[in-house]
């Protein structure tokens, strides 16, 4: 196996892909925590990237392949957790948690709350957003808002690989059901985040919000990708003296408020970039949150840029529309200020 | 007609000749008897405390409807007892009968009842929503089908634990028609899980029949499209129950893999108690004739007598412990606190999680 | 049968039920149009109380009952569709949506659009919200916010019964999937609606609000029992010289933006009574839309009432509090006035 | 080793000696000879429609990558030539064979590949999600078992509406493991609907082999637990295919409910055309002598000319009728228009609902 030793490089000079972000935080704590497992379809041939050496290295018991059921998949991460396994479970495209959903919400979630604190749920599943490629309608889901209705799970959208890694460790380190959903635009982002730490105590607490650019005029806050639109949007309006703070939640459940609360609270304006559908998107939850309890601060409309209410089309013609941009952002932020 | 009902009939008239007879190897000597006494205990705990609740019930203590387990005592009881308390085992909706049977104790789930503090999942589930860990019992599940992954997952954690432990898993003939089942006995199969699916066939998913639900006269037969054992006995009998399932659970003790029993069996009552259906959907006469002719309890003592494994004496005694037993569950469900207003915030996530929310 | 009959009295003396409503709205639009047909678990033992005659009426080979297997009924009723029948089907209650939630987002809602307008899918599915009742966690679930995320489906929450029959008949009618999501505390609430109207052509179109109660001073946006607890609220708060418009949306997709707008618009305040979940709720939607679109006349923060953001307890003890209550809607409207 | 090899090894070798035979009853006479035809041109229009998007994806014309039905042709066309144009079917993501053999022109699928107005879908679903509702394709599912269930409901319609229609579901040995099938499979033999569930299995579900998914040999063995035949033809051989198929058709047809049809076949190609997979999972050399060991439209071919159904001219211009139709198809899909911007916000609903929503 060669990953574990290029990352004996170097931190400083070393830069973190999200696929390797992914496969170090796993090997890590595989390694830490021997009820640690992996479980995935295709996961022994690598398919998604995110999975190299892991079979060599704990074997065929703790490395296996599914099965195409999702549902029972994460029933069974549920159980296996219950009864003192640590399941990381790739379930690869986020489009595939709808036929979970009932083992998500009626177990994941509930069944520490419903036995009264009897049951511990330490499962971590991994789901890409994997949208924007022309994969059309069934594999370019964004289903985070449906789980943020759903208490008893947390979540995190990572937009970088750095965060990824320290907040998969994190999260598979928790004692709770955790879902993380990557954004796939940002796989080919190796470069673009700070230099790879090289602690394996790299921890991202869960809960988190980093704030990307302080700024004083108006408040961005962006999630996955929609972080990234957000500073490039805040590059373009700092060269018209717009000076926007940019926030990256990176954690959903439990959201930052403080940290976006407070931030509005000094801007007056909120501008929230969510590559979701709009309706009732994450985006909502967060404009609504901030015209409730920042009112007296707020100056201006809180708008969101978020995917249309539509499906995702095929044609590469039609598709990438629908989603947040960078010029989305900039008319947005200008919407906020007038 | 019940196409369920006509398969006990030689049993339920064999029984009631009566005669001495020699005990099965099971009941034999004083590990027979112990045995005799254990299964006859827990089935009295879950008839007699299922009646305490009926009685809870009529008396408007219960803050919700319960499915009883009466008339299915011996699927329920005959299963467990197969089992080690270390063992797993999940259920459903009809659910006081599995962690009873499981060995978990009666004050805390007739408190968990009564929705109080004391209960066994603090008054957070209820009825349909029993757990104790203790027992291995990981809990029942309201939403039909939706443990039987859990108990495969279990079964799982044993096997890459290498623990030894089995994983039990209750569900009903309705269940049988989920997807979720499919899913996890293919998994169980594949990977030879130490997993027994263990089915309550009453023959009626609330007012829809087996022939109505299922495409095949047993749920059994499906075993065999999973690559494992499948079996199906007359559930009114409780040691025929033991012993299918005891070689069940030998077998994925042993590591060869998981296998589904399916027992034949009865509800007595409606689908939960005092329910009233708009319809009638089975003839009243013949669901009353089954007291006096299916009853496992009866069943199973009158055969104890036969067999003199057990004297009347005994058996008399056993029923006045498990009595007092119940009666006192239903005292210190009674006497406990209702929890405090604020548990209904807490278990929402583990110990250390802070949601920095509060609600307005 | 005896409904039929019992149908013929003067409408003027009769009230609704809910279930009375659910039935006349099946009954009748079965009758018109012979491609209505019926499905659902225990339909024929008529458990839930809904379907009295219609097993006599229809025949068994429009009313079907199911076997458990939520998924596979809701993409059946999908293909089924498709293929030309009109699907009713009967989910009981809404917690059971999970099992099949693949089925409604990666055909019901999505079908229509990825294969280009060919696939039309008049299918109803109804649900009951079955909270506050001591079912627990497992059968509590007020789920439509999930749902409200996807596009492709349209959502009912009818609060009275000639409103659930007029929508259900619409909604049977409707070419597009609905989904109608029945507050089962309303449906011991007979005679609390407007008279039962005689019309076999009731139709309530799917996207129009409802004012319950014209005001000035502040909109009350209630959804379900909602709606109710914000009429009683609004009654409380009259006494003390505050003038509450309260709006019942009736429909949550396609929402009716113009009549909560311009209600708020007028009023300045903003109040919304959700029994969903907090977070990512319909109460959030509606909130960051009001601020979004509304911002010039607000004139304090948008408040939420919503269910808290835990699982449903046991407990006759723990669970009523979780809600929303008429005291805490009027503790909100004081908060939005403030 | 590939356990799906074995079992052409007897047919592939039978051909190979090439020498003249008498046709079976389904190819003799001037009709046997039309379904030759038929079959063999379905056949060269999945095959050279899928070369002709081979070409196109290394040109860089093809938005998203394609799964390919090359070597499996004689499955997907001898299935579908059993139905009639007024039959239902769906599939899956491997999704170009099912309605090309179902009858749908090939030029507006190519153009839904290229993402064109002109497509079959107006260029909204892709290859993964052609449907041709015109020739009773009602779909393609890039999620794996989800379009399982609009099959059976198509053939509940049917059935309800009396119209004689029956519905082919399409599913891979992959999806075999998913739960709609089970819930599928229990209602269709439950109520006896004109459901034909026909399994490709082509050994794989990407890397995963079926020893590694299925707990059963043969995915047909789950055909008795839902009261249903089920059996297993060699998918290599067009008219096998066509046999069972037809007479799975008949009998729902009949009325007497579905059956389960699996056919052994290969994919020649990786599971997306072009995809990497960063470890091997199948030996490539094996997979290589499949063109010239199991092809199936080489080995129909063949065995046309040894049976003298059809000569090797007649043959040659059927290819090459089917070759300029490709290639027409290929051409109409380059010059047709891309959809205008405004259609990524149409058939969200149907006609006449009006989403009072501007997006920002
Ligand atoms: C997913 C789901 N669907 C429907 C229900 C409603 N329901 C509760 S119990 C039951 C019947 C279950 O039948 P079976 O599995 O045979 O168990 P039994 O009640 O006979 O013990 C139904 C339909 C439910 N709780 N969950
Ligand atoms: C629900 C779901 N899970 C996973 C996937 C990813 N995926 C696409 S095709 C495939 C393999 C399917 O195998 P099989 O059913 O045998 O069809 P084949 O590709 O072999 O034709 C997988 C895992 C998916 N699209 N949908
Ligand atoms: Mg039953
Ligand atoms: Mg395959």
């Amino acid at each position: 196996m060669s990953a574990p030793a290029a990352r004996r490089k170097p931190a400083r000079a070393q830069q973190l892909g999200f696929l390797q972000a992914i496969n170090r935080a796993q090997h890590e704590e595989m390694t830490r925590d021997g009820s640690v497992v992996l479980m995935g379809q295709d996961l022994r041939a690598n398919v998604f990237g995110a999975a190299a050496g892991a079979l060599e290295a704990f074997g065929p018991s703790r490395v296996r392949d599914l099965p195409l059921a999702e549902a029972g998949s994460i029933g069974v991460a549920a159980g296996a957790a219950m009864a003192g396994l640590r399941p990381i479970v790739d379930l690869t495209v986020a489009s595939f948690v709808f036929g979970a959903m009932d083992q998500f919400v009626s177990q994941l979630a509930k069944a520490r709350y419903m036995f009264g604190g009897q049951a511990t749920l330490p499962v971590v599943v991994r789901a890409a957003l994997y949208y924007q490629g022309g994969t059309a309608g069934h594999h370019a889901d964004r289903p985070y808002p449906m789980f943020m209705n759903v208490p008893g799970l947390k979540i995190i959208v990572p937009s970088t690989a750095p965060d990824l890694l320290g907040l998969l460790k994190s999260a598979i380190r928790d004692d709770n059901p955790v879902l993380c959903f990557e954004d796939a635009n940002l796989w080919g982002r190796k470069g673009r985040g700070p230099a790879m730490p090289e602690d394996v105590e790299h921890l991202v607490p869960l809960g988190s919000a980093a704030v990307r650019r302080p700024g004083s005029d108006v408040t961005i806050v962006g999630i996955g990708l929609g972080s990234w639109l957000a500073q490039q949007a805040a590059e373009e309006l700092a060269a018209d003296g717009v000076d926007a703070e940019v926030i990256d939640p990176r954690t959903l459940v439990p959201m930052d408020w403080p940290t976006i609360l407070a931030s509005v609270r000094r801007t007056g304006r909120c501008v929230v970039v969510d590559p979701a559908n709009r309706t009732c998107s994450a985006a909502s939850e967060i404009a609504a949150r901030v015209v409730e309890d920042c009112f007296d601060a707020l100056r201006g409309p809180v708008v969101r840029v978020t995917t249309d209410d539509t499906h995702v089309p095929f044609s590469p013609a039609l598709e990438k529309q629908i989603y947040p941009t960078q010029a989305k952002v900039v008319a947005a932020v200008r919407r906020a200020l007038a | 007609m019940l196409t369920t009902a006509t398969h006990l009939d030689d049993r339920g008239q064999a029984m009631t000749d009566g005669t001495a007879a020699d005990p099965p190897p099971e009941l034999d000597g004083p590990d027979g008897a112990a045995l005799a006494r254990e299964l006859m205990r827990r089935m009295q705990r879950v008839r007699l405390f299922e009646e305490a609740t009926i009685a809870l019930f009529h008396a408007g203590e219960l803050p919700a409807m319960v499915h009883l387990s009466i008339g299915q005592e011996a699927a329920v009881v005959g299963a467990c007892l197969a089992t080690r308390t270390s063992d797993y085992m999940t259920g459903n909706h009809r659910s006081h009968g599995h962690p009873i049977a499981k060995g978990a104790r009666l004050d805390a789930l007739m408190a968990e009842l009564l929705g109080k503090a004391t209960g066994v999942c603090g008054g957070k589930g209820g009825s349909m929503h029993l757990a104790d860990f203790s027992v291995g019992s990981l809990g029942e599940s309201g939403i039909v089908g939706s443990a039987i992954p859990v108990a495969t997952g279990a079964g799982l954690a044993a096997q890459v634990r290498g623990t030894g432990q089995v994983a039990l898993c209750f569900f009903g003939d309705g269940a049988a028609s989920e997807g979720v089942l499919h899913e996890s006995m293919n998994m169980a199969g594949l990977w030879d899980l130490p997993v027994v699916y263990f089915c309550e066939n009453n023959g009626f998913a609330v007012s829809v029949t087996t022939e109505e639900s299922l495409s095949v006269p047993d749920v059994a037969m499906r075993a065999a499209g999973y690559g494992m054992p499948g079996v199906t006995v007359d559930g009114q009998d409780v040691l025929a129950v033991y012993c299918a399932t005891r070689e069940a659970v030998e077998r994925a003790r042993r590591g060869e893999g998981p296998s589904l029993v399916e027992a034949k069996t009865y509800r007595f009552h409606e689908h939960a108690y005092g329910l009233v259906l708009p319809r009638p959907y089975r003839d009243q006469a013949v669901v009353d004739s089954w007291f006096d002719t299916v009853d496992p309890i009866t069943l199973f003592h009158d055969r104890l007598l036969a067999e003199r494994v057990l004297t009347a004496g005994e058996l008399q005694a056993l029923r006045d412990e498990v009595g007092a037993e119940v009666e006192a569950a239903v005292e210190f469900a009674r006497r406990s606190p209702y929890p405090p207003p604020e548990a209904a915030w807490t278990d929402v996530y583990a110990p250390g999680h802070d949601p920095q929310e509060v609600s307005a």
